[in-house]
């Protein structure tokens, strides 16, 4: 009942979503949450709490390539703008 | 200088409130106004004050002036970031140099209702049509600051850049032209791609549109629809969110401060140089157009104001190699208070002296 | 029609923001209101609205004029979900066909208070009590809606169900009776619960508590109370929340339309035919019970306007077998643009024509 | 007692609304203020009271009765925590005792907004010097508590200390002395910065410092700040305001009583009887100063009230020993409900009785 | 010191977040942390922004099956509504 | 392309996050990621919703090290006041 997947999470400036979910649907996924309004501090000095704030991304791919076909989507996108991409290991209840 | 005009810019609520959150910060307060209930300040002023400028603008209609004025709004938005950008390319890099430039070419909407305030409170008036003409400038500099980039660093705008720029944000290098610019294989796609987006990004963000928006519905619904919502954009109801909103923008531009360690006394120098001198350009060119007083000053102030929310959110986007830390704290720790406390009336002084 | 009237509803601040808000989405603006403050202006259109109809009420008393158009308002929310749910039948299944056709008995607050703006607008009285109206139209047909799953899917309620409903957003098909319905040991038991939890959902939402309450307190309070507050519910504070409220219905309207691609000319015309069928027959009923101009054009607006906050909330829970996208969509992104737009208009002239 | 005055103070719609909060978590309906938006409304009440007492303190001037009453509310802010440490020490250990001590030696501002709303009412003044009353009232007992802490358990305060209270959420023991306090190293150091910490706590924490600030603009702007807000910071739009905070009061209240099943019968009378012990004693001080009917009310009710903001923030840091759900649901859940609907009317009976 | 734990991560909509924490007080879970206002994408289409958000939960399980025996109890919660759940290795300070 | 690092989450009551960032900074950490007005039950009953809410913070370390001496540093700070700490394994991109 439970299945390995990968959970990515990115972290990246608010201004940015709508190029990551951009690629998510050039690459077929379609689940995916977002949480706004997250602030932090980075490379790029600190963002949130008053004009730009960061948001959280997550997607659970159980397609285990797809997490790392994602990265390399996404390469171009983090080394121009900065933020957080990371992958672990997870189990789903598949329902 | 006048000083009871500088008592009576000081002693307004708005303003005493803009030192409190600065103050709440100095002294480590936990005073916070949480996200987004800015937001919701900032949005209503929008309205507010694009409603009011409609209203009038229906009362007054369109005159030579109030087109000459609207020329001259634009004319200012557009050579204020060139000029701005050859100064800073002294110290700076390209993108730094073009993003700054781009900043104080823009305007900061909170300053200019700070100063309308202040022609409230002493009983100076001004027209409707200086919204319009806030609205006309808060764009152009985004773009003319990307075509600056443009120019001179002629493959900056490619949006899949390999190499990333080393922005080191810890100590004061910003050297000059250090930037690396890999040619790329679908480079003008990209950079088409980037232009579309920069033009929406400059003419169709949230504040540029909320702003002409109820600008428009002022000037549409006329007499009927002033007297079911005058009550919500002006008097007492605006000033409480005038109040509100520059708590948090002390709060917000006293944190911005520890910043400017990083930023060098040239910056420092500029961010208070250059909002005096586009303000006396201002109002050199009010002079020349005829605008009386009040749209002097307001004009004035439009000038010398610099951009902290839409030309920022535009150049994190499209110049990622410039220091979003560098444009930010200079518009928001040292350009912002000094025009709402010692610049509105030292530009309404010169306007005074000068006889505008 | 009378362009007039047309004009005089669009020329209407609230009602410009609304096209705003459309339009903002339309050139991919990043203009939003961010959350919770939609929030914000809900819970206080509620809280006014609610304390306004109290404090009318107070001053009118309850007459049989008054009584008959509560009972007039209970029956059409009764009876719109009954015929809705076997004209829907014909296309959809029983999961689907029960949610639209309790969206569609149930009411829009925001299309009722913009019906009340055009008439202060145009100065026709109407009465406090078509509030209590609203109130009362808001829930039943969440009942009904469930009474006919139960009625035409016997088993559907069970809330441990083992099998999902392939539900499939990605394409058109909305087969019907394709769910398999198993039985469940402990079936009875979870239907009770569900059962209080619906009827709970139903008639203590929080929508509802909060109109009531604020009806009460209008009440209660009396000329007193009113006299406290008035000018935080009613005039330019009003219209101003209602300009904000419908300045973020314009941007959540038009980020829907895109979900209609998936609905299809059925449900789409649906859309539009139906609240023009239920304002028909709420005028009839209007004109028998004898409501007046104003009164008859609320209570054509409450019986034209779909639901799409309270029931979808409610069918979410209890209907998880239907699409929530369907019924969300074309309450919000077809139904409601087109009653502010051109039904309010329509059913005053309506009214007018037939001389109610 | 006078039932009029007891209903004068019921049919008052934020005292209502704060009812109609309560109810909706009794019936369990979905209704909710989401966050930050109850913050809002608390920054503005702080705002609006802080303003008009400014403003009326402007008016006034500073007279000798002016100051014995801000000194009688420095010395019942101080003494009241030291009483109700003794009292509370005979079921409790230290720490429970003295952040419960703290949490009633200072004060609810909302509690005093309802009352001045009571005033408002039945038409008796009051001086605008009570909000510097108020704002007095809210640091000492702070840090009273963290001396008796200090004095008692000598080595509570030490911030790094290593092992941990056992507490227990679950029963109902509060053993006295169970604390282990071993001795650190750093010690010395660990205190200086804790008590630093604590004083600004205190005496610069957001409400303290946005009341005090904003009783500060009132007396800066004078007439012409006061012309032009008004109307933002009283009548219409403070009850509106008001109205919303005491909704989200009711059902934060109501969410707490819960917690009240773990607190036992001791606390729960103390939560009613040291109110009222403290009102009586509030009255008498008022007799001795001579403040006149609605000042009189305005300090029992200071007196009374207990914090549910301000001290439990400070106590939940700094004597992290002591069980938060326990002061915070005294005040919440106790003390607030019967202040707001038995207390205030109660007290203003007492005052008539005693011809203060 | 570190001790190895489950990490459990669930999201639903807001309006199941009740139902969740029934179930998580049915099986003794005291310790759990809720993020709301959060939108997504997934089976059921778009959720969030504007009137229907999603809410996320995370419960830290320090007995390791407890982890799975909640996913046996949520089962039939996420068949019927839909969702994500999901468990993570983690290690965690016992303090 | 991809590479190991440990991710550190933490939830305590926002009244303390001045506390863990001061610790961050002193062990040279300027990455880190908060969340706010976050709400949970625990050890201490229930925070969140209405007056004092929590937060969530989440550090992503490359030195893996750094993980298991933050841990160190943030003890007795957990140990006073209450929350969680775990680390997970995972990998990220290095841009
Ligand atoms: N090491 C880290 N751990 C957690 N969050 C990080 C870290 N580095 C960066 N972030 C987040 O990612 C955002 C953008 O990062 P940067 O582009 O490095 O400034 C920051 O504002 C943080 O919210
Ligand atoms: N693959 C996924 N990755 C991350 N979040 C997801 C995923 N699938 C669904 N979700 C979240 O769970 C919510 C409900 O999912 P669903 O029931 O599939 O629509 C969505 O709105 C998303 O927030
Ligand atoms: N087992 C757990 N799983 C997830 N979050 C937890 C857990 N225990 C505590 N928390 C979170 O940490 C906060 C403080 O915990 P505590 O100090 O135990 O009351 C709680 O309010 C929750 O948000
Ligand atoms: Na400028
Ligand atoms: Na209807
Ligand atoms: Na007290």
């Amino acid at each position: 009942m439970l299945q390995p997947v990968k959970k990515v999470e990115i972290i990246v400036s608010y201004l940015e979503v709508p190029a990551v979910l951009k690629i998510l649907k050039k690459n077929s996924i379609r689940g995916y949450t977002v949480i706004n309004n997250v602030s932090g501090s980075g490379e790029h000095g600190y963002s949130g709490d008053d004009l730009i704030t960061n948001s959280y991304i997550m997607i659970i791919c159980t397609d285990l390539e797809m997490a790392e076909k994602l990265s390399n989507a996404m390469q171009p996108l983090l080394k121009k703008l900065g933020g957080i991409f990371i992958i672990t290991d997870a189990q789903w209840i598949a329902h | 200088m006048d000083s009871n005009l500088i008592l009576s810019n000081i002693l307004n609520p708005p303003v005493l409130f803009f030192f409190l959150g600065m103050l709440a910060v100095f002294v480590r307060s936990d005073l916070e106004i949480p996200n987004p209930l800015p937001k919701l300040f900032s949005l209503y002023l929008l309205v507010a004050i694009g409603f009011k400028g409609g209203h009038e603008l229906f009362e007054s209609g369109l005159s030579p002036m109030i087109i000459s004025t609207l020329l001259a709004a634009v004319f200012m938005a557009s050579i204020v970031p060139v000029y701005s950008f050859f100064i800073l390319r002294v110290k700076l890099d390209n993108y730094n140099a073009a993003a700054i430039a781009a900043t104080y070419g823009s305007i900061s909407a909170v300053t200019f209702i700070t100063a309308s305030s202040l022609l409230d409170k002493i009983e100076i008036p001004y027209g409707g049509h200086m919204v319009a003409a806030l609205a006309l400038m808060e764009s152009p500099a985004i773009v003319v600051g990307l075509v600056l980039v443009r120019i001179f660093t002629p493959k900056a705008l490619d949006i899949s850049v390999d190499e990333k720029h080393d922005r080191d944000d810890t100590d004061n290098k910003h050297h000059k032209d250090e930037v690396d610019n890999k040619n790329n294989k679908d480079e003008a796609d990209n950079q088409e791609t980037s232009w579309g987006e920069v033009l929406r990004e400059a003419f169709l963000n949230g504040s540029v549109l909320l702003l002409i928006g109820s600008l428009i519905t002022g000037v549409l619904t006329g007499g009927d629809g002033w007297t079911k919502v005058h009550l919500f954009v002006e008097k007492d109801l605006f000033y409480g969110a005038l109040m509100f909103f520059l708590l948090d923008m002390g709060l917000v531009a006293a944190r911005r401060i520890q910043d400017l360690q990083k930023t060098g006394m040239f910056l420092i120098s500029f961010a208070i140089l250059m909002p005096l001198a586009n303000a006396l350009l201002g109002i050199l060119l009010a002079k020349l157009v005829g605008m009386g007083e009040g749209n002097s000053l307001l004009f004035a102030v439009l000038c010398a104001s610099a951009s902290y929310i839409a030309v920022p959110a535009a150049m994190r986007m499209t110049v990622p190699e410039a220091n979003p830390s560098l444009y930010v704290s200079m518009a928001l720790a040292i350009t912002f208070p000094f025009n709402i406390i010692v610049g509105i009336p030292l530009y309404l002084q010169t306007i005074k002296l000068l006889g505008v």
